[in-house]
């Protein structure tokens, strides 16, 4: 019974009558969902493209602030290192294009899922075998301080995020909408002989997506590490951002932002306000499970279409 | 064909109803697919349903067999009324059936394959498979050995233990009539079971069909595009034309008939 | 004699119907036959082969087949088809195989000629062949199948069920249990007990009558020579109704009580052979040839490592392989490395072909090739070669183990005599001989005399160790005009021992030289050229290729300086040949069923190719009638390159030696 | 080469189909399993027993677990480590709630439970398919781990949260817990492996097998030849996790010998999908040897570094590890998608058709 209360009740109750709390919790899930936004971005990016679930996209994080951070500590200026970086990234898609996707074309997407895990051990390994494996603090000059709006605190680095990813994925719009090789993306994910149709030859575009989504890493690489600092559970975020895809659809650019949103405000929700209830830490399965439940109402995601089966 | 001896008449091979489409139409989002279609099938006969490209044939199968559930209208088979029909009902009323393009379990071997069209007639509890025992193991052997006859009449035998993928398209088509075959049908839908095959493929698979409906007095529903074939197999036939019914009769009516050979003559819509 | 080898006494089971009985007391719970059927080898002992006979014989006899009546047997190796002929020999009936693969028109003279009653029919379309005969065939009454698929539909009063017929007899057996019995030891040994009909070179085929007596005891001494035990298997292959399969898959199983088996079909030979494992096999050279050649080809497309290993030890087993399967002395190292061979190639070669079990492996009906010969020696597979023909019951000469040479026949059995006559004809006397040609006196009159020697028609001379050496047919043997020898089938199989060559014709008889048609064999040559990647659209095109006629005349000139090694021959060599653009057909009757050249019609209907080789023309153009795979026929029209080919005198020769 | 098979016709279909047609591989295998049982246990040093064969041997069966579920009906999870924890748990619950029934028992019952954990979060497989579903799995593995970390019920409210597994003899030895002989451990483990290896061949290979590959390999066709896609797809669950449950009870009571969450983790997951992946994807075969393989290849790469004497910190070590882990992990998918099972039934192949190459 009175479970029952501290169920369906009391959180609501404490909602209400603490709306500044709610206001900050949520922005502070949001500015979280963010990331997983961007992290979720990324697979899209390469699933619409090559159809491949990259795994490896978390670790790419990891290993893009490994490096902005390793440079910095050379020494190196912050905006040299972010353009050493990006290079670093687009060596990465070469690389991975050459040696790996080449080499497995027309294989299953369950091979190619596992050589991005194979993939995920090298780069992990490859990092902290340059870079070392102890926690590292990234300042890149995002400020820290807090604001207060009404009663709520807020980070101004999550605002900041907030602003940078939201600038990030109108670039990537717009630069898929108005661009040749946007436009060839976008083929590609409806079939490849339409992107060789438009003149650009797989292999490039595998390269081109692949840059991108190191790009993409590298931005959540920054904006994470400037808030937990560069450290391996940065790989992990990789896991929260499926259950963002569930949601948004594994083809659908809005359908991660929007995904990562949901998820990364509702399960800080839950984890404050029901959390207590069974015994904390609700959130490492809150997204899955939300996710799970989601699935069983629209297979095909937020945004993705319906699909019929033809003999 | 075995043409040279009298073959027993039509009269006493063909019976009664066995199946009747209820004015079905189907549709997917906006599209029709089929509007009002009824014709029947009776026991025993071969019946062809013909037409252009995206006329709505195989769409008519997956609504016989389950696969798609029509919006309006009905299945009567067996004297029982379906609305919709449901595959698994189908399946385990004895209408078993083949693809346009081959579906195949292609991980398997013949064999396997073929023993897939038994699996409604096997009965072991999981304990009996695990141990392999009792009828885990009796079963195996005795619908190996219905498999073996389904081998036998295709001859196939040569094939028998090779993995489906490796085989050319002809046999494959021939492995997949063998998977329905092996379930004992009284309904048999073949979709377009000579699509993509030389003379010498269609003449065998014609005497395969011919002889199933023959020796094991399997009725069967057809669609096929070579024309030739159609009207020395079947007893009667359907044309479809944008998923509306044209025609239906004996080979020799609908051959006459105007709008069919206008659908035909004139702009194919592929 | 050797380990389980006993034979009954073929004087008191003196017919196959008596055997059989005895053999069901005997080894009634021993395997007698096998048939891959539905994916297994089916297995029925021979108390169980004895039932079914018994069953189906009573059930006959109530379709009214009777003591003397022709009973033709037409189909594949299938159970039921043997036991067929068993159960007309259990009523005194006289079966009558025919070639399952002739055309109806070709089946109608023994049909007519034999008279038959009844038919026993594999399948529809064996039936069907029957039905279309009917109308000309007022002897026969009934006609039995015992493969229903199609059949069944078939709405004919004369048509039975193999499976209703034996119920018939259920019925029978039932009122009168001793009606076998009664009707076998009716039958004696001097009674026909079947008439297979020979597939002659020329005219109309004899239908050879041969009695008991013939088979069984020629059977049984070719039994006692090799020691064949009830352990053996043997796969039955070759058709019914030749004699040879008769002898080995019928009598001599009767007599030893051995195991016959029945492939599933005739695609899956080679796997069912493999399956299988037979420990008695015949296959005539022309099988042992493909198979060799199968080999060569496979060997070429496996890795470098395995290429050179296969051939290193090939060449140790042609070097040391025979002497050792013969006991000879061979040097330790030598033992040794066959040892390692036997492990890393011969076994699982042999393995692989299905021949590992083999004990003992015949080849007859035409001469083998020294080298395939020698080939399957040398890998263990006691090989050998024996003379015989129809109206022989088989069973002449055999190489006796240990003293075979590649290229004779070896010697003659007990109760065997042969000589040969002023012409070089060979002369057979024996128990085998046959007791007439049915229906025929005046040819009997020709082939057999007062005393019973029987003319082969064959041309052949003793050796030194009494070992028989044929050459040629003794009608085909003729003098050139310089009146050298000419024995064309002494040079042709000389020509067609090459893998490359698959026939050969040779015309010389009354001509001032010998000139030969080459028939390439498809898929050797085939395969060489896809290796040199020389392009090439049809046989006729590949036939016509410069490069093949070069290895051709290669080929050619070395049977030449062969030739001109034996005296009897040298004056025989090939000045002249061509490159036939289509393979001889049996279809197009250029050769016979059992795959003879048929030297005469071949001669007609090529005229303007001989004209051309006997001219200094460098070409010849024929128009040739064909005929496909499905029946039709049409004219191809060639125009043939002629070579000359470089003959070597005989002395040069002796001094090259 | 060494295969000798004319002569070996079978005259029954039983013969025909029996699991060992072969009798070659029959004695090979009855050799290996011989060698396992009789052998092994005297040669073996006790670091061989503790840290490589128990473990693998378990690895092996969760291995045919999932292999099961991925390789024969083409469902892929990334659930496995949760369902293992699943039958380590409730094993344990149960093992310590009824201390006089047999382990054996035991550790079934930490299957069965796994079981039905399974079946239920393998419901969605319904309507979903391929990495949606492989994302639901992971559901299950995040939601159970934390299940059994947070409810202390679950380890019988001990302190300190990872309860030691509690020690259980058979024929008077005692096969869990530290304080079991190696050896005996071995052999319990082992007879486990053994059985269950052959009851999931006679799975795969009846009618069930087959029904799950059907499903994997054409489901639509699978549903209209009457084969019930929920049915099929649930009971590749809860027997693949049934399977994984043991393993899970094994691992913690024969290896670890405590039952504590992190063995079960996510990466616990993704080491066995590897090991089926490497191994060959429905294949039993397959699952030792990738478990073998999968397990044993840091131990070698480890070892290889200190063996050339690297004077290097463990940490690096690590690092070296994983990336040269991950190397040949794609360089394992570029040469052989298929498997070392692939692999191994070429090697057969050409075995048998020797000398030829086909």
């Amino acid at each position: 019974m009175e479970f029952l209360h501290a169920f369906f009740i009391a959180p609501f109750v404490e909602m209400v009558d603490q709306p500044w709390f709610l206001f900050e919790v949520l922005v502070g899930g949001l500015s979280a969902g963010v990331m997983y936004s961007l992290v979720a971005l990324g697979f899209v990016l390469i699933f619409k493209a090559s159809g491949v679930f990259n795994y490896a996209q978390g670790v790419m994080v990891l290993f893009a602030a490994l490096n902005l951070v390793g440079l910095m500590e050379w020494g190196v200026p912050v905006w040299l290192a972010l353009i050493l970086t990006v290079i670093i990234m687009i060596g990465l898609a070469f690389a991975v294009e050459r040696l790996v996707l080449r080499k497995l074309v027309n294989q299953e997407p369950i091979i190619l899922f596992m050589a991005t895990i194979g993939l995920a051990f090298f780069l992990e390994g490859f990092g902290e075998t340059i870079w070392g494996s102890d926690v590292r603090p990234l300042d890149i000059g995002i400020p820290d301080d807090v604001w207060f709006v009404g009663d709520a605190m807020l980070q101004q680095s999550d605002i900041f995020a907030a602003v940078v990813a939201s600038f990030l994925v109108t670039v990537l719009a717009l630069f898929f909408h108005y661009t040749r090789i946007g436009r060839a993306l976008r083929a590609v994910a409806d079939d490849h002989q339409a992107a060789l149709s438009i003149g650009i030859p797989l292999n490039h575009i595998w390269i081109i997506v692949w840059a991108v989504a190191g790009f993409v890493a590298l931005v959540a690489g920054v904006m994470w590490g400037a808030r937990l600092g560069v450290q391996f559970s940065l790989a992990i975020i990789a896991l929260k951002a499926l259950p963002v895809l569930i949601l948004g659809g594994f083809t659908s650019i809005p359908g991660a932002i929007i995904g990562g949103l949901i998820i990364g405000a509702g399960e800080k929700v839950a984890e404050v306000y029901w959390g207590s209830l069974f015994g904390g830490a609700i959130e490492e399965w809150f997204a899955y499970v939300v996710a799970l439940v989601f699935l069983f109402f629209r297979p095909q995601g937020l945004f993705g279409d319906k699909i019929i089966e033809r003999v | 064909m075995s043409g040279v001896a009298p073959v027993s008449g039509q009269a006493e091979r063909i019976g009664g109803e066995l199946l009747r489409v209820d004015n079905v139409s189907l549709s997917f989002g906006g599209v029709k697919a089929l509007s009002e279609i009824s014709f029947d099938i009776k026991k025993g006969e071969i019946r062809s349903i013909i037409g252009p490209n995206g006329a709505g044939k195989s769409s008519m199968l997956n609504v016989v067999n389950g696969f798609y559930q029509a919006q309006e209208g009905s299945i009567h088979y067996k004297g029982v009324t379906y609305a919709p029909m449901r595959p698994y009902i189908a399946a385990s009323n004895g209408i078993a059936r083949t693809f346009q393009n081959i579906a195949l379990f292609r991980g398997m071997s013949t064999l396997d394959n073929i023993m897939t069209g038994r699996v409604l007639k096997m009965k072991a509890s999981l304990l009996e498979q695990a141990l392999y025992m009792f009828r885990g193991k009796s079963e195996e052997l005795e619908h190996r050995e219905h498999v073996e006859k389904v081998i036998d009449f295709l001859e196939i035998q040569a094939i028998r233990r090779t993995p489906v993928g490796r085989l050319p398209y002809g046999l494959q088509k021939r492995v997949e009539l063998g998977r329905a075959l092996a379930a004992e049908p009284d309904l048999l839908l073949l979709d377009e079971p000579m699509a993509g095959m030389n003379v010498e493929e269609k003449e065998d698979m014609s005497r395969f069909i011919i002889d199933v409906n023959e020796q094991f007095g399997t009725t069967i529903a057809l669609i096929e595009h070579d024309m030739s074939v159609v009207m020395d197999l079947s007893d009667r036939v359907v044309v479809l034309d944008y998923g509306k019914k044209l025609a239906d009769g004996t080979p020799d009516e609908v051959r006459g008939n105007q709008d069919v050979i206008d659908a035909y003559l004139g702009v194919t819509h592929d | 004699m050797a380990e389980g080898a006993s034979y009954p006494d073929i004087a008191v089971h003196d017919t196959f119907p008596k055997l059989l009985r005895h053999n069901a007391s005997v080894r009634a719970d021993r395997a007698a036959m096998r048939e891959k059927n539905l994916g297994i080898w089916r297995t029925s002992s021979w108390a169980e082969v004895k039932r079914e006979v018994d069953r189906y014989a009573a059930g006959m006899a109530e379709l009214g087949l009777k003591r003397g009546d022709r009973v033709a047997i037409i189909g594949d190796n299938r159970p039921r088809l043997y036991w067929s002929i068993a159960m007309a020999q259990t009523l005194g009936a006289v079966p009558v195989p025919i070639y399952q693969d002739s055309v109806a028109e070709e089946m109608h003279f023994p049909l007519s000629h034999a008279e038959v009653r009844f038919a026993i029919a594999e399948d529809q379309e064996q039936v069907d062949k029957l039905m279309a005969l009917k109308e000309r065939l007022p002897t026969l009454e009934h006609v039995i199948f015992d493969e229903p698929r199609g059949v069944r539909d078939y709405t004919l009063d004369y048509l039975h069920d193999y499976e209703d017929v034996v119920a018939m007899g259920d019925a029978r057996l039932a009122a009168e249990p001793g009606f076998v019995d009664a009707q076998i030891d009716a039958g004696e040994g001097a009674d026909t007990c079947l008439i297979p009909y020979t597939s002659g070179t020329t005219g109309n085929p004899k239908g050879v009558l041969l009695t008991h007596d013939n088979l069984l005891t020629a059977a049984y001494h070719g039994a006692k020579f090799e020691g064949l035990r009830e352990s053996d298997e043997i796969l039955a292959y070759l058709p019914l109704a030749w004699i040879g399969d008769n002898v080995f898959s019928y009598a001599q199983s009767f007599i030893c009580g051995f195991c016959v088996a029945c492939p599933e079909s005739s695609e899956t030979v080679l796997t069912d052979l493999r399956e299988l494992g037979p420990t008695y096999f015949f296959a005539p050279p022309r099988i042992f040839e493909n198979i060799l050649t199968q080999v060569s080809i496979r060997i070429e497309d496996a890795s470098k490592i395995k290429r050179d290993m296969f051939h290193y030890f090939m060449a140790v087993a042609r070097r040391v392989g025979v002497d050792i399967l013969e006991g000879k002395p061979v040097s330790m190292s030598d033992r040794l490395l066959y040892r390692l061979g036997e492990i890393l190639v011969y076994g699982p070669l042999k393995n692989v072909l299905g021949l590992s079990r083999v004990r003992i492996g015949y080849t007859a009906g035409e001469a083998i090739g020294p080298d395939i010969f020698i080939f399957y020696r040398s890998i263990g597979i006691n090989l050998k070669q024996l003379y015989g023909s129809t109206e022989t019951s088989v069973f002449v000469t055999i190489q006796p183990d240990g003293e075979i040479k590649p290229d004779t026949v070896g010697t003659p059995l007990d109760g065997v005599d042969i000589k040969i006559d002023q012409t070089g004809e060979l002369l057979i006397k024996g128990p085998g001989i046959f007791k007439e040609y049915f229906k025929n006196p005046e040819a009997t009159e020709e082939a057999k005399d007062a005393d019973g020697w029987y003319r082969t028609g064959d041309a052949g001379f003793l050796d030194e160790d009494g070992h028989l050496k044929i050459i040629d047919r003794a009608k085909d043997v003729g003098k050139l005009n310089d009146g050298s020898l000419f024995a064309p089938k002494y040079i042709e199989n000389k020509l067609k021992f090459f893998p490359e060559i698959r026939e050969a014709v040779a015309f010389g008889n009354g001509k001032d030289y010998v000139a030969a048609f080459i028939n390439i064999d498809h898929e050797a040559v085939g395969n060489w050229a896809e290796r040199q990647g020389v392009p090439y659209a049809s046989y006729q095109e590949l036939a016509a290729l410069p490069q093949v006629y070069d290895i051709v005349l290669a080929h050619v000139e070395q049977v030449n300086r062969d030739l001109a090694a034996e005296a009897r021959v040298a004056g025989s060599q090939i000045h002249r040949f061509l490159i036939l653009h289509k393979m001889l057909d049996a279809d197009d009757g250029e050769m016979t069923r059992t795959s003879k050249v048929r030297r005469r019609f071949i001669a007609e209907k090529y005229l303007p190719l001989i004209d051309g080789l006997y001219s200094d023309a460098g070409n010849a153009v024929i128009e040739a009638e064909i005929t496909f795979e499905d029946g039709r026929k049409g004219v191809v029209k060639a125009d043939l390159r002629i070579v000359d080919a470089a003959v070597v005198l005989a002395a040069t020769a002796q001094a090259a030696e | 080469m060494f295969y000798r098979e004319a002569g070996v016709f079978k005259t029954t279909y039983s013969d025909d189909m029996a699991l060992l047609p072969i009798p070659l591989d029959k004695f090979f295998v009855l050799s290996v399993i011989a060698f396992m049982v009789l052998v092994v246990p005297f040669i073996a040093s006790e670091y061989w027993l503790e840290s490589i064969l128990i473990p693998v041997l378990i690895l092996s069966l969760a291995a045919i677990g999932l292999n099961i579920l991925t390789g024969y009906a083409g469902q892929l999870s990334l659930g496995t480590g949760a369902f293992m924890a699943a039958g380590a748990y409730l094993g344990y619950k149960f093992v310590t709630a009824f201390p006089d029934i047999n382990i054996v028992v035991g550790v079934l019952v930490g299957g069965l439970a796994s079981a039905m954990i399974g079946a239920v979060f393998g419901a969605p497989s319904l309507r979903i398919k391929g990495f949606y579903l492989a994302v639901t799995t992971l559901a299950a593995q995040f939601f159970l781990i934390w299940l059994f970390t947070k409810q202390p019920w679950f380890v019988n409210y001990s302190i300190s949260g990872v309860p030691t597994a509690p020690p259980r003899e058979i024929f008077g030895f005692l096969v869990t817990g530290a304080e079991s002989n190696e050896t005996a451990r071995y052999l319990f483990v082992l007879s486990f492996v053994i059985v269950f290896a052959l009851i999931a061949r006679n799975l795969t290979r009846g009618r069930i097998g087959r029904s799950w590959m059907a499903i994997r390999d054409m489901d639509i066709a699978a549903e209209l030849i009457g084969i019930k896609p929920l049915q099929t797809k649930l009971s590749a669950f809860a027997i693949s996790s049934f399977y994984c449950g043991m393993a899970g009870a094994l691992w913690a009571f024969c290896y670890i010998n405590i039952v504590e969450p992190s063995a079960f983790d996510i990466n616990r997951s993704f080491q066995i999908l590897f090991m089926i992946i490497i191994g060959g994807l429905g294949s039993i075969l397959g699952s030792f040897l990738g478990a073998a393989f999968i397990f044993t290849l840091p131990i070698f790469l480890n070892n290889a570094a200190t063996g050339l004497g690297l004077e290097v910190s463990t940490a690096l070590i690590r690092h070296v590890e994983f990336m040269i882990f991950g190397a040949m992990i794609i360089f394992f998918l570029i040469v052989e998608p298929h498997g070392l099972a692939r692999m191994w039934s070429i090697a057969k192949e050409k075995l048998r058709m020797w000398p030829f190459p086909y």
